[in-house]
């Protein structure tokens, strides 16, 4: 029962965390800070909602569900790995293709020409 | 077999499939040709066909996206529709 | 408990589609890009939410893992692409000079 | 009402139909060698959807027995003989023609004791038929892939009204 | 010895992944991770000139490091999750390019300083050549954390303490 | 051409939809497909016949064994039709590279990461392998994950690298290798006086009884499988990445 808890608050708050991650993706006003929504928004929700389902997993306690349980935090492990770099070199990609950087200022001075 | 899943799966199908035929720039076609590829993943998944799954999750993620982008990447970027 | 699952599910599908939006008005190619990158991970979570579903999570972690693995190809081709097409440019140097002011 | 039950019970064959008329429209009509080549990828993942969703059971698990079931199976290999020899006539009646053997007298079926459920597992045939055509379509896009760049190669486009232009006009 | 420890760590995963452990699963479990050894072992600990002792500190040292770390990921989240949420036109987020140098030295510390910034709040970044990083920051907060050295002398005293 | 291919779209669709009512409902039991007796056979005969508890992995490798081979070879004369369009030999080649000479800037993160990861991903393919017989996977999965690995190696750093790993005659011996195990196995069999891929007259020469034959050889032709699927998808994708030069790739 305190396992399904748990399980229920992590994966809710995993589910809190991706809608960050999902509404700066639409409101986010340039490339660079959209990259940070979505690079982001996403590890840590990604580790609360598969620990949650890690613990409830470890319900039925049996060396089978253990190694289960160890396989799925490998995947937090690999896409916490591998998400910084692959935000890296798409940012990267992004400013040698020229995408110009969001500043307050910029849209300030487009505002006073119109 | 999970219904509920089936039918928001099938519904963004569609939707993916014709996004990245409609796409003018070939890069973005062939990526979001790998959103289509997840989805199908996602659906067969659900459907209990695990090893289906299993290899469109290696082909779709590992290789056909990166051909397409290799030829995309040898060839033009540009498509005129 | 399933029905939960079942929930969990639903609501990372419904957090999808402004994903979908952004793919679909996405103002350049890397905007799509970084968003199929997105949906790459909530894939991942929700094949393991299914295996959750049928009780069968041992089977369906091994493409979970997979696409834990592997979702990272598809980007860093992607990001090779825009290195090659564009000459190559030593960001760390004089030449962003006037974006950073 | 009778309509929309109609569309419910059956969708996902409505759906396989109309990504596969996306992919046979994106066949013909696009000019671009590669957005053809992804229209026949999506024609042929369709067709896949159509046959996995004809193997589909209602409240069947994945086709792969449970650990349990396997593991059961070895247990009482393990111990059947002793079993066999200590009772054999409640064996014998119990499970008649189970303990059958070959000619150089290894069992012809592996742990019988297990009970396995037909509807309780879905149907392995279609994954199987499908399993490969994934893998095959992947190499024959591939070869598509190739046949597009040396197209590319010789006339300097991949745009199919550019191709049969620079073809009429001798090149 | 470095291919003996790569063997060991290789096979420590294996076990995680197989889940069986009869003889038969365990013999292919140490064919495959023999291959695999064979094959690609010097893609593991690039510099092999440091002694084993300094290795094990930092084996020790790095766990440690992680769970801090963990805590600015959800800072992080928590950051972005406040930006994205935020009425009007986003008062709060105004981007920036800071640069700034680094005194560590190994490639595999800059390696973690790099992605350390990537995953901590409201900063990612987009370059590193030699000592210099280049690091976008979304809002003013994070630039003047970003400023602050607090990360590097983390990352110095895992990584490097043995050779100063 | 473009309302051509509308119309006859529409009309093929219609046609296809208008046979839609005389399909089962969706996920029943007793649909034609799912109560065929062949169907039947394979769910609750497998584990009794093979000792495999996958039963995907055991119709495919065992009953329709003949069907996987030559899907196996259609792999192999893919990867043989795309050297032959797509392949330049010559040294001096003019076509292919209209850049410039490219020099390539090593990006640390990138390439520290990749180092990182490539031997676990070869590790969890030859994993996937091994356990096709008790959980999902097999050949073709492992296969296309294990060529995955080789296309890490080429993108973090170019194809000249990769190459050092594995050179392309090396290549297509793999996959040729691949193809002779698979058949090796059938022949085996045959000279041994039963059907060609009938593996469990294999006890003769194996220290098993015939079951546990069928369920050793299923995985010897997996093996066989991933080797040609690593290799062809490798060298598809290092024809392709280059232009058929082997030089610059992505």
């Amino acid at each position: 029962m305190i396992i399904n808890t748990v399980c229920i608050v992590l994966v809710l708050l995993g589910i809190i965390f991706f809608v960050g991650g999902a509404v700066g993706i639409v409101r986010f006003p340039d490339f660079y800070t959209r990259m940070h929504a979505a690079g982001k928004g996403d590890t840590m929700s990604v580790f609360m909602v598969l620990v949650g389902l890690a613990v409830y997993q470890l319900s039925d306690f049996t060396l089978a569900n253990l190694l289960i349980a160890g396989k799925i935090l490998f995947i937090t492990i690999f896409i916490m790995w591998a998400s910084p770099t692959s935000t890296h070199a798409l940012i990267k990609a992004g400013l040698e293709e020229g995408q110009k950087v969001w500043t307050r200022n910029d849209k300030k001075e487009t505002e006073d020409e119109q | 077999m999970i219904w509920q899943f089936d039918l928001i799966i099938l519904v963004f199908l569609v939707i993916t499939a014709i996004i990245s035929l409609q796409v003018k720039d070939l890069l973005a076609a062939s990526m979001i040709y790998g959103v289509y590829s997840f989805l199908m993943c996602l659906l067969w998944a659900g459907m209990a066909a695990v090893d289906v799954a299993f290899t469109e999750a290696a082909v779709g993620a590992g290789v056909s996206s990166v051909f397409l982008i290799a030829t995309v990447f040898r060839t033009s970027r540009r498509s005129s529709d | 408990m399933e029905n939960f699952f079942v929930f969990a599910g639903i609501a990372i599908f419904a957090l999808m589609l402004p994903i979908l939006y952004r793919i679909i008005v996405g103002p350049t190619a890397i905007d799509r890009i970084v968003a199929v990158n997105v949906i790459g991970t909530k894939t991942t979570v929700l094949l393991v939410i299914i295996g959750m579903i049928f009780e069968r999570v041992g089977m369906f972690v091994d493409f979970a893992l997979t696409y834990a693995l592997l979702n990272f190809i598809g980007s860093l081709a992607a990001a090779r692409f825009f290195d090659r097409v564009n000459p190559a440019k030593s960001f760390t140097k004089s030449e962003i000079k006037e974006q950073e002011l | 009402m009778e309509f929309f039950e109609a569309i419910s019970a059956k969708f996902n064959y409505w759906i396989y139909v109309i990504i596969m008329m996306i992919g046979l429209y994106a066949m013909i009509a696009k000019n671009n060698m590669v957005k053809k080549l992804i229209g026949m990828s999506i024609f042929q993942t369709a067709i896949i959807l159509f046959y996995v969703s004809i193997g589909v059971k209602d409240g069947a698990t994945i086709p792969i027995l449970y650990h349990d079931q396997v593991h059961a199976g070895h247990h009482h290999d393990d111990h059947g003989d002793d079993a066999h020899h200590g009772s054999t006539d409640h064996h014998d009646t119990s499970h008649g023609g189970d303990h059958e053997t070959d000619e150089f007298g290894y069992p012809t079926r592996h742990a019988p004791d297990v009970h396995i459920d037909g509807d309780g597992f879905a149907n392995p045939l279609v994954h199987v038929l499908m399993l490969t055509a994934i893998v095959v379509g992947v190499s024959t896009l591939g070869v598509g892939l190739a046949i597009t760049q040396k197209l590319h190669r010789e006339f300097g486009t991949i745009e199919e009204n550019e191709i049969h232009d620079l073809i009429k006009s001798g090149k | 010895m470095y291919r003996i420890s790569i063997f060991l760590l290789l096979f420590g995963i294996w076990i995680v992944f197989s889940g069986q452990f009869d003889a038969f699963h365990l013999a292919l479990g140490l064919i495959s991770t023999a291959l695999v050894t064979a094959i690609s072992s010097d893609f593991f600990f690039a510099d092999r000139s440091r002694g084993t002792g300094a290795r094990i500190q930092e084996i020790v040292r790095i766990p440690w490091y992680l769970s801090w770390m963990l805590y600015q990921i959800l800072l992080s989240n928590l950051h972005i999750l406040k930006l994205a949420l935020s009425p009007g036109d986003l008062p709060e987020v105004q981007p920036k390019l800071v640069r700034i140098k680094t005194g560590l030295k190994t490639d595999f510390a800059k390696w973690f300083l790099a992605n350390s910034i990537t995953l901590t709040p409201g900063t990612i970044t987009i370059d590193i050549e030699g000592d210099e990083l280049l690091i976008h920051s979304i809002s003013e907060v994070t630039t003047t954390g970003v400023e602050d050295d607090a990360m590097e002398r983390k990352i110095a005293s895992v990584f490097e303490r043995g050779n100063n | 051409m473009k309302s051509l291919a509308l119309i006859s779209v529409v009309i093929t669709g219609w046609l296809l939809l208008s046979a839609v009512g005389d399909f089962p409902y969706w996920g029943d039991p007793n649909s034609p497909a799912n109560s065929y007796r062949l169907s039947q056979h394979f769910v609750t005969e497998t584990f009794h016949e093979t000792a495999v508890p996958n039963m995907v992995t055991a119709v495919l490798a065992d009953y329709r064994g003949y069907d996987t081979m030559f899907e196996t070879v259609v792999i192999f004369t893919a990867g043989i039709a795309i050297i032959s369009i797509l392949r330049v030999f010559r040294s001096d080649d003019q076509v292919a590279s209209g850049q410039t000479v490219y020099e390539k800037r090593p990006d640390l993160i990138v390439d520290t990461t990749c180092r990182l990861m490539i031997p676990i991903i070869q590790l969890f393919a030859l994993y996937v392998i091994a356990h096709g017989h008790h959980s999902p996977g097999g050949g073709f999965q492992g296969g296309v994950i294990f060529g995955a690995s080789f296309i890490l190696i080429a993108l973090s750093r170019d194809l000249q690298a990769a190459h050092k790993w594995v050179p392309e005659n090396r290549v297509l011996n793999l996959a040729g290798i691949g193809i002779l195990i698979y058949a090796g196995f059938g022949l085996v069999a045959m000279f041994l006086g039963q059907n060609f891929l009938d593996y469990a007259i294999l006890h003769k020469v194996m220290p098993a009884t015939p079951i546990e034959a069928r369920y050793h050889s299923m995985l010897g032709v997996e093996i066989g499988v991933a080797f040609t699927v690593t290799a062809i998808m490798y060298s598809i994708y290092s024809n392709l990445v280059s232009k058929g030069t082997m030089k610059e790739g992505l």
